[in-house]
């Protein structure tokens, strides 16, 4: 069982036109820039993949990153909880221009919604949004007296995954807060592809600290020294990042 | 002058959090909130993204941006601290973990209503985890100054604005005054000593109930 | 923030008549010998708590544990998916004869409903059970094409629960398998007591490898040295225990 | 005697089971199948109460009785292996990352419905995590012999036992035959050479379909 692949060209290698992606991180922390920019990459040389629907909490920052993968023109829908941040114009400007479509989902349901995908739950209820503009159209329904919505599933193609360490049957930890959506995400999608700082050698990871079991991952590259779109942001950086 | 500053509106709220209270500060002014623990007590912080114990910033050039608040600003871990990932950290807040919420707010109605997340149809809409924090948290309260800049009330008979959630807040504290949610209505708790009743109910766009005694809402310069 | 108390029966003193209690543990891994115990300690020196509506996966083996809180008479009620093993005759004995409830719930559900109890989601639908006499009762619904069952959330007043490490803040990891259902539970009940080979001081606990964060913990209690039920059942050991 | 030994009906389902995939077997003859696993190929095995990638027994008086499996049998580990709680197992079992599950049965019914959990009212009745498992798992095959020790059959038209899941088993491996469900009816696809498509005809209690070649069912001695 090894999961690594060779580099990053082949990590993103299956996406194509049309697919759903997640896309790890919240601002900048656990964002896998380098295999957003692979993507890209790919884009820029082929023209596919297109149309994408992207599930992010965000809407990407600056030029580099999920932002960058906007600016291409390669995202048809962005599915987040929260669009904006210190500079998200790429995505403020598309948005109302009507260019890119953005289906508005609160943070915690969006979570849960992924995770339900992830869990095979197909619908849930919670009393979160119950009574808001975001609550139009679902079905409500009372428990114990307090009114739910209920919510579906999410599910993705496809996720890019930021981790810390990985081993070659897929197992992963994280860093810090830069875990957050991730391990949801590794558990709701058909390829769940992962950049990881160090892969280890199996048994490398104490199997009581490993986040991501690695049944839920597909493919593992090693990115040694990865990019942190916040600092990325900071020094004004923008795709294509020299290297 | 008795309005209190928004350091003084935090320094308020900050009072009412008890001891190894789990609390979610809200983006922003809200934040301001954990400045101002009161000696002997310990609160313990939550963040949407993940961290729970965590505390002040680290001096500049000193941050870490894996380690951020629900805000994206850098923090520091105290001992004792704890990450997780998205759907533990809100099973924490819609599972009624938290002891205390603390957001900001565009409005806030007598029912208890919530408008705190969008200004109307104009420009990118963003909600974050707002709708969430105001049916988790066991007490949600709101901390805004008393009167919009254009001095409309903020406190309102029902709120015009896009809800954040229905019948949500218990407690407000605000630049004039400390109010609480009872029964749809709205009840004055505090108030600074030198301005009347009248005064402030005329800041404010529902009726103010007295319910006991109006305490004077005195806090220190900071 | 310290949520050690001084011994056992401290901690297992909010435990009342009528109850709803979560037990941790899977056959014996994960189960709280040393708290059960005291629950019982306490019932025979003043005829409390008892009536209980106790949740665990099984129904308790041989004459320590949850068996002999069963053999006490404590129990009203067991929620579980598994009430057989290699010696269950305690459980067998009083359901046969009529003497105890019992619910019994498909193991991912029960999982499910004990999670979505401690994540605020009063309902949520699963495959699981569909078309079988457990799912008698129960709304179906059908997603794409499939039909789901729906189900309840589950919350407990109490649990019990068995721990590896602690820290005063309450953060605690477990050993190996005898993880299972004691997380969850840690998450659905109002007081969640925990029991801990060993109690680390604040910081003791990377915060990456925080399996249950503090904020799930009431009170914790340090058992040095915890039994293991099937070690005591394979030595034929029988409640109360010698020192 | 060309029936196939609990044994070698378990080399034989291992056969099909390919380089790299996630597998649950169920508690007791299925655990079997894990023996089996054709040189050059790894499965990797969970177990429900929550490790990924576990291996054989320890040897007597080596037990670790908080590393078990779903059966209370001790096991090992492996390199890679993982721990995990209940509702992330079962999030493996329902949100289908599971490549195949195997399971026992009493009675599987020519449209794939599969009885495995109750004998009927009479005892205790303990499901465990059967019912999530055939909703779960990508494939859900089952083992089991032929016929039950009556000699009634235990493929039949429709259940007569309590269900555990409906239209969920796709491949019986039995002492006399592999058999597919294919459409809402059974249809063979390995038999013994030695065994007449009569004689298994009539030791199955619904019709068999014959699509496409049958191929000899032969296993090692085991």
């Amino acid at each position: 069982m090894d999961k690594r692949v060779a580099d990053l060209a082949a990590a993103v290698a299956g996406i194509e036109d049309g697919m759903t992606v997640m896309i790890g991180g919240f601002g900048g922390a656990g964002s896998p820039i380098e295999l957003i920019h692979a993507l890209i990459d790919r884009f820029r040389a082929t023209g596919s993949p297109r149309n994408l629907t992207v599930v992010n909490n965000n809407a990407g920052n600056g030029h580099v990153g999920l932002a960058a993968l906007i600016e291409a023109g390669m995202v048809r829908k962005l599915i987040c909880s929260f669009p904006r941040s210190a500079d998200p114009v790429v995505f403020t400007e598309l948005y109302l221009a009507g260019k890119i479509e953005l289906e508005l989902v609160p943070q915690g349901t969006l979570a849960e919604r992924i995770r339900a995908g992830g869990a095979g739950i197909p619908a849930f209820y919670t009393p979160t949004s119950y009574g808001t503009d975001l609550a139009k159209g679902k079905p409500v329904e009372e428990f114990e007296g307090r009114p739910y919505v209920r919510e579906r599933w999410l599910k993705a193609d496809a996720a890019l995954i930021k981790a810390e360490t990985a081993d070659p049957q897929g197992n992963l930890t994280y860093r810090a807060a830069a875990r957050n959506f991730n391990p949801l995400m590794c558990m709701a999608a058909k390829e769940t592809i992962v950049q990881a700082s160090r892969i280890l050698p199996p048994g490398g990871i104490d199997p009581e600290t490993v986040v991501t079991p690695g049944l839920f991952v597909r493919k593992i590259v090693e990115v040694p020294h990865p990019r942190q779109e916040e600092d990325l942001n900071r020094a004004g950086a923008v795709y294509p990042l020299e290297a | 002058m008795d309005k209190l500053s928004t350091n003084q509106i935090a320094w308020r709220a900050a009072q009412d959090i008890a001891d190894g209270a789990y609390v979610n500060l809200g983006i922003g002014f809200p934040e301001k909130v954990a400045q101002y623990q009161p000696p002997g007590r310990e609160a313990i912080f939550h963040t949407e993204n993940g961290i729970l114990n965590f505390g002040e910033s680290p001096a500049p050039g000193e941050e870490d941006w894996d380690l951020i608040n629900a805000g994206k600003k850098a923090v520091t871990l105290k001992p004792g601290s704890a990450f997780f990932h998205h759907a533990d950290s809100f099973a924490m807040v819609r599972g009624g973990h938290l002891d205390v919420a603390i957001l900001g707010a565009y409005e806030v109605a007598e029912n208890g209503d919530l408008a705190n997340w969008s200004t109307g149809p104009k420009g990118v809409p963003a909600v974050g985890g707002a709708m969430d924090l105001v049916h988790g948290a066991k007490r949600v309260a709101v901390i805004m100054d008393h009167v919009a800049k254009d001095g409309r009330p903020k406190l309102v008979q029902r709120c015009s604005l896009p809800l954040t959630g229905v019948g949500c807040v218990t407690r407000i504290y605000t630049s004039l005054a400390v109010i609480d949610v009872e029964g749809g209505r709205f009840v004055l708790r505090e108030k600074p000593p030198a301005l009347s009743f009248e005064a402030l109910q005329a800041a404010t766009g529902a009726e103010l109930l007295l319910s006991g005694p109006v305490a004077d809402l005195i806090a220190p310069e900071l």
